[in-house]
């Protein structure tokens, strides 16, 4: 017998709601719940996965009271600290990170429409795993780095260690992502995001893109450079050897196409209502060379609008 | 005379031709006349005392809302198209 | 049964309080419990922007809230845009260009005009349409909901 | 900003009709106060919630609802056993179609089969919307799946799964007696089509398939009905006709029509869509069974999975002309997909494919094909756009191939008063030329486009609209203002195109009236807000009512006056004493002296005017840019020219071209139902991709005004045609930039650049 299985947008089942104000709380909450407690950060993605039944949970453990988590903040040597429960708005609100991380600009400002900006995080599109989430390829280009708290303490893990199938990723029972840590950047460096969607605001990237090149000191070569890619395998991709193929090589068409080459070789898309996989392999290519020709030109100092001031926000 | 186009898909009643005059005042009659010319029309064409609900009449351009009671004049052109309406 | 949660904030200047279930989302506490059923439900997932309102200055799609996050919050929804002086200049401009058809996204364009005019009193038609993307209307194509938020711009400059 | 609109005959022949009031709803629908259908909330009302299937096409074998029923909280539960029976031959006639009850019924309720994903099993009421959802996790349907087709030309082949053991093809009026998905069958033959492609020197033919593509208004399907113990049933709803409603809920419960009351609530956007019922006949059992009012609003999946989407189309078309351009020969095949249950537009499909064009020779074979999508409904022009999508598009080749101006060769062709259409219908005056002739002319089409990977495309479109009866009646105000009540439900600011009809007979000015649509118990029958017909019928019924008025009010001025009727004129919105110029009385003065004269002052009209087979013409312009590595069409500019017979309120009629082209342009571009195993897997607004304000540019209107031969003031509708050609001249720009034809909508990104791809290889290979 078949039972009438529901695919459909459901109200929310039933759950119990805490917003506690320290870590601690907050773990004990999760690590002793029975039944898979979920954090709720945004809740752009939590709140429709429940309704939508692929999701359940008991208990919503609301993250926004906890301090570590609405941390926002720069120092030249250190980077960048941003919270867990930082919602994109605060982030590109602030003029330093547009200034200096603009390809975290470029990721956060693109993400669902600007009511969905003022309440969703890039913790929260980390922790949802989404293979197609616009945060992860710019931050795994950033080399940024996870700090997670649980009950036997915290632990950092790079970003690109951190998703490990759709909607899955490392953390275990009782822990949180408190907040990314970005590495400052270098001189002469620039990053870029870009996306392919079919429309020009709304969707869900059908592949995206992310780079972060630095360059010598005349802007002809590059010294380093790290590519991260969306919607195009079971997790964002980090592009490690398209990224270190382009080390100490004249930036030109042929050293960018040969990376984007190097990165379309390991993107293994499906086919789905987004998009044909041979389309989206297809434009692994584009996207990739799209987003290092920008990370170029900022690393030397030319305007590569991101959303925000192209947007005027 | 009213002139009366035939659907492609009643012409197997009318021999082939696309084309008939027949007299009637209104509809009912012009139906009536044809059916004595080419008999099958008024099964084709009616249920009961009415137009079947999925044909139109168009009397000289006009989709005509009143069925067979719809008046023809000599020089009248008749058509039936299916019924439709719009979103 | 999860017990219900009482929770306190401020609603168009009101303080209100209600007893909710943690599930029930803003935007249903709104509509069917405090009867505010000027914030319409389109998609409750976010992608149409009918159920806008403004928390704290931010605007949000109430549907993605839960009720229980209102605990101590500053809400503004379409029932408090005109005062007893009057409609608001987008009101009144879009009632000017006939910006509405049938004028159940309006509310929800309305909340999402009035933050873009509180982050952005001059804003080119590019921008315009860049803050409105996340509400979506199937009537006007756009054209008359852009240009009374761009009238409505010249107002609010001339006034304040 | 560019200008929006461009009036071109406006006449100043009238006082109000032209000018531009605020619209009398406005006012509650911006403050957030006017209550649409998914804000009723009654004393005591319960929630209902649909259990739905998720196959597309299964056996029933038997529901289990007990668990569900013993839900604390949950107060019914019923299922297609809670129906009457119906009998094979039971039809009810409504407006858009004659339907089987039987058909009727169980897309209410599931019987003995589901026949798409999204199809109505069984229905809940409980206390809250929670429990109503935890309570159809309870169900328990026992399916046996059936082998499923979703795709229309598959559902047509012999060896297709049937859907229905007792469908036959019907031709035009004949039972050809053959079990089949193919519904109904309809064809036009014109003239001799074999000499017309023999005299062509020019044969163009290819196939399209479009997609199928959802009304999307925004507020979803909703129904609060309350069915009390005297037997009365009120229904609430968001509808596009309230006796529509009447008629299927009545239809569908077994009961009189007398018996229910409809009570049209405003309306969050229709398009078609809100024609047929979905939820008012469960809504009214689960009322029956608990004696309490009950509310179902569908969520956004529900929406998409099983309300109307259009059909998807497959359309051949073969079409020859002479080396001057001229058309001599047209051909086409166009099946449509029903979805379920009989009821495609093919019939209107088959009239428009070759309406814009005199072509002497035609034949058109059109098809209307069940299979396992939602019952397809009305949507804006019901199928016009899917075969004006092939047909644009090879008028446009033929124009390349013999080196001529799009619009030239259009013009050549164009469809006239006294044209004989294939269907056999001839033509009165009509404004197809007219809207060639304004296209070529604008500014838009006179600017070149320049840069790379861009184009301009242009298509004709036409859509034919309707008459259909209605009410309005009014009612003067001692201080001179006017309730005006009328039975069509305003979807987008029809009250007040027809209060500013009934102000223009009175010499009043547009704000004196106060207009209010009615429920079914408190007006006259009127069909649905549909067809573009609400201007011209209902206005048309408001000019009726406002004679009366008049003529009642000449009685009542010469009684005040002491005088005979034949003495008193009305002149500019007064009311004169022939022979004593002296007495002269304002509507308004007369209205303050109704006390003392007798009867309320009450005028009716009620119509049901022809129509015509004239209709409206659109055409549109469009210019595009491609981004060649992507495939991605961003519109730069976009222009709609369009008869509106009449411009009553000229803000609404650009409103309706304007959002006419914007559904046009989402059908041309990313709209579409994405099926994987027989089910839809976009279902949201999110991947179900309707345009938004930054996918559009600010669309131009220019209003031709050809008035209607037949309306007194020359009404035509405007609602539809506007949606029509906007896919084929996108296309043609596409193919302007970058030099691929486009056969299948939507033209996603994907599709282009492929297309792209081949035309590479293929100039690579040559």
């Amino acid at each position: 017998m078949v039972i009438g299985d529901i695919e459909r947008k459901l109200r929310l089942q039933n759950f119990e709601y805490s917003a506690p104000v320290t870590v601690k709380e907050a773990i004990d909450l999760l690590a002793g719940d029975n039944c898979g407690a979920r954090i709720l950060a945004g809740g752009t993605d939590l709140i429709v996965q429940l309704r939508q039944g692929h999701l359940s949970t008991d208990r919503v453990v609301d993250i926004k009271r906890l301090p570590d988590c609405n941390k926002l903040s720069y120092d030249p040597s250190e980077g960048l600290i941003l919270g867990a429960a930082v919602p994109c708005h605060r982030i590109y609100g602030d003029e330093t990170i547009v200034k200096t991380y603009p390809g975290l600009i470029d990721a956060a400002a693109i993400i669902g429409g600007i009511q969905i900006q003022g309440r969703a995080t890039v913790g929260g599109n980390l922790c949802n795993s989404s293979p197609s989430a616009d945060t992860i390829p710019i931050l795994i280009a950033y080399r940024a780095e996870c700090e997670i708290a649980g009950p036997t303490g915290t632990r950092k893990v790079p970003v690109e260690d951190f998703c490990t199938a759709p909607g899955k990723n490392i953390l275990q029972k009782g822990e949180i992502l408190l907040a990314l840590h970005l590495p400052s950047v270098a001189k002469s460096s620039g990053a870029h995001y870009l996306r392919f969607i079919p429309r020009f605001e709304m969707d869900i990237a059908v592949v995206g893109a992310g780079a972060y090149v630095e360059l010598d000191e005349e802007g002809r070569s590059f010294k380093k450079a790290r590519i991260g890619l969306a919607a195009v395998a079971p997790t964002p991709l980090f592009a490690r050897e398209a990224g270190d193929l382009l080390q100490g090589k004249e930036v030109s068409e042929a050293s960018i196409d040969a990376a984007a080459l190097a990165a379309q070789s390991i993107a293994r898309p499906i086919s789905d209502m987004r998009a044909p996989a041979e389309y989206r392999k297809h434009l692994v290519k584009v996207l990739t060379k799209r987003a290092l020709w920008g990370a170029v030109r900022r690393a030397r100092g030319e305007f590569v609008p991101n959303a925000v001031q192209e947007n005027g926000r | 005379m009213a002139t009366v186009w035939i659907p492609s898909q009643m012409q197997n009643l009318s021999g082939g031709i696309e084309q008939v005059t027949v007299d009637g005042s209104t509809v009912r009659e012009v139906i009536a006349n044809l059916d004595a010319i080419h008999s099958g029309f008024r099964e084709r064409l009616c249920h009961e005392d009415r137009l079947k609900p999925t044909i139109a009449v168009v009397i000289d351009g006009e989709i005509s809302s009143l069925g067979l009671r719809q008046k023809v004049s000599p020089q009248s052109e008749v058509n039936f198209l299916p019924a439709m309406s719009g979103g | 049964m999860s017990r219900k949660l009482y929770v306190n904030t401020t609603i168009n200047g009101e303080e209100i309080e209600f007893l909710c279930e943690p599930r029930q989302s803003l935007l249903e506490v709104l509509r069917d419990d405090l009867e505010m059923t000027g914030t319409k439900e389109g998609c409750n997932d976010g992608n149409c922007g009918a159920c806008n309102v403004i928390m704290d200055g931010v605007l949000m799609n109430s549907c993605l809230v839960l009720a229980a996050e209102a605990q101590n919050r500053n809400i503004s929804t379409i029932e408090g845009l005109a005062t007893p002086q009057g409609l608001h200049p987008l009101q009144q401009k879009f009632l000017e260009n006939a910006s509405l058809q049938c004028g159940v996204c309006t509310p929800g364009f309305l909340m999402a005009a009035k933050s873009l005019l509180d982050h952005n009193p001059d804003p080119t038609e590019h921008e315009v349409r860049h803050w409105l993307a996340g509400n979506l209307c199937r009537c006007t194509g756009y054209d008359k909901i852009v240009r009374a938020v761009c009238d409505a711009a010249d107002v609010v400059k001339e006034t304040a | 900003m560019s200008a929006t609109s461009t009036s071109v005959n406006g006449n100043g022949k009238y006082k109000v009709i032209g000018t531009r009031p605020i619209r009398p709803d406005g006012v509650d629908k911006v403050t957030g106060r006017a209550l649409y259908g998914i804000d009723m909330n009654l004393t005591g009302m319960l929630y209902g919630q649909i259990l739905r299937s998720p196959h597309p096409h299964a056996r029933i074998r038997g529901i289990d609802t007990s668990k569900a029923a013993a839900l604390e909280g949950v107060r019914a539960v019923v299922t297609a056993k809670d129906l009457p029976p119906a009998g094979a031959d039971e039809v009810i006639s409504l407006v858009e179609g004659t339907f089987r009850l039987t058909h009727l019924r169980s897309n209410i309720l599931a019987g003995d089969k589901v026949l798409y994903q999204g199809h109505s099993v069984a229905a809940v009421a409980a206390t809250s919307l929670h429990i109503a959802e935890e309570a159809l996790r309870l169900i328990e349907v026992d399916y046996e799946i059936l082998p499923d087709v979703v795709d229309v030309v598959a559902a047509m082949q012999e060896d297709a799964p049937l859907l229905h053991d007792d469908l036959t093809t019907q031709e035009f009026g004949e039972d050809s007696g053959k079990k089949s998905n193919i519904a109904s069958h309809i064809q036009f033959k014109l003239g001799d089509l074999e000499k017309g492609f023999a005299e062509s020197d020019i044969i163009v033919e290819e196939e399209f398939n479009t997609a199928s593509v959802h009304q999307g208004y925004i507020e979803s399907h909703n129904a609060t009905a309350e069915w009390k113990t005297d037997g009365q049933l009120t229904v609430w709803t968001s509808t596009q006709g309230a006796f529509g409603v009447q008629k299927q809920t009545a239809g569908i419960l077994g009961i009189p029509v007398s018996k229910v009351k409809v009570v049209p609530m405003e309306i969050g956007g229709g398009f078609g869509g809100k024609i047929p019922v979905y939820l008012a006949p469960q809504a009214a059992l689960l009322s029956k069974l608990t004696g309490r009012a009950v509310k179902i609003v569908m969520t956004r999946t529900d929406v998409f999975q099983s309300t109307g989407p259009t059909p998807a189309s497959y359309v051949k078309v073969k079409l020859g002309a002479d080396k001057t351009g001229k058309l001599l020969a047209a051909e086409a095949n166009i099946a449509f997909a029903a979805g379920a249950f009989p009821g495609s537009p093919i019939g209107a499909g088959a009239v428009c494919v070759f309406s814009c064009y005199d072509i002497p020779n035609g034949l058109v074979n059109g098809y209307d094909v069940v299979l396992n999508k939602p019952r397809s409904a009305a949507y804006r022009a019901p199928g016009s756009t899917q075969v004006n999508f092939a047909v644009e598009t090879l008028v446009d080749e033929i124009a390349e191939k013999l080196g001529m101006d799009p619009i030239e060769i259009r013009l050549l062709n164009a469809a006239e008063e006294g044209m004989r259409r294939v269907d056999g219908a001839v033509y009165p005056r009509i404004g197809c030329r007219e809207t060639l002739e304004q296209a070529r002319a604008h500014e838009h089409y006179q600017t070149p486009l320049t840069g790379p990977h861009r184009g301009r495309g242009i298509a004709t479109g036409f859509w034919m609209n309707a008459g259909l009866k209605s009410t309005v009646t009014a009612s003067v105000n001692e201080d001179g203002t006017v309730n005006l009540m009328e039975g069509s439900t305003d979807i987008g600011g029809s009250r007040a195109s027809i209060a500013m009809q009934f102000a223009e007979v009175l010499g009043l000015p547009a704000e004196a009236i106060n207009p209010m649509v009615g429920d079914t118990s408190s007006v006259g029958y009127t069909e649905l807000t549909g067809g573009s017909r609400v201007t011209f019928a209902t206005g048309w019924a408001a000019y009726e009512a406002a004679n009366e008025v008049k003529r009642i009010l000449i009685t009542k001025a010469a009684l005040y006056w002491e005088a005979k009727v034949e003495e008193v004129r009305f002149e500019d919105g007064d009311f004169i004493h022939a022979s004593d110029p002296e007495k002269r009385l304002s509507f308004k003065e007369l209205a303050s002296h109704l006390v003392d004269l007798g009867g309320p002052v009450v005028g009716t009209g009620a119509v049901d005017p022809d129509s015509g087979v004239g209709g409206s013409f659109t055409t549109c312009l469009a210019d595009v840019e491609v981004d060649p590595e992507t495939g991605k069409v961003k519109i730069l500019r976009f222009t709609m020219v369009q008869d509106a017979g009449t411009a009553i309120h000229p803000s609404y009629v650009e409103g309706q071209m304007q959002g006419g082209s914007a559904q046009g342009i989402g059908w041309a571009l990313n709209e579409e139902y994405f099926y994987s195993e027989g089910r839809m897997k976009n279902a949201s607004f999110l991947d179900y991709r309707m345009p938004t304000c930054l996918d559009l540019p600010m669309i131009e209107t220019v209003i031709v005004e050809v008035p209607h031969p037949q309306h007194p003031f020359g009404v035509r509708g405007v609602g539809e045609a506007s949606i029509v050609p906007p896919p084929a001249a996108i296309a043609n720009a596409i193919y302007d930039a970058v030099g691929v034809r486009l056969r299948d909508l939507p033209m996603r990104p994907d599709r282009i650049f492929s297309a792209c791809l081949e035309k590479q290889a293929a100039t690579v290979a040559t």
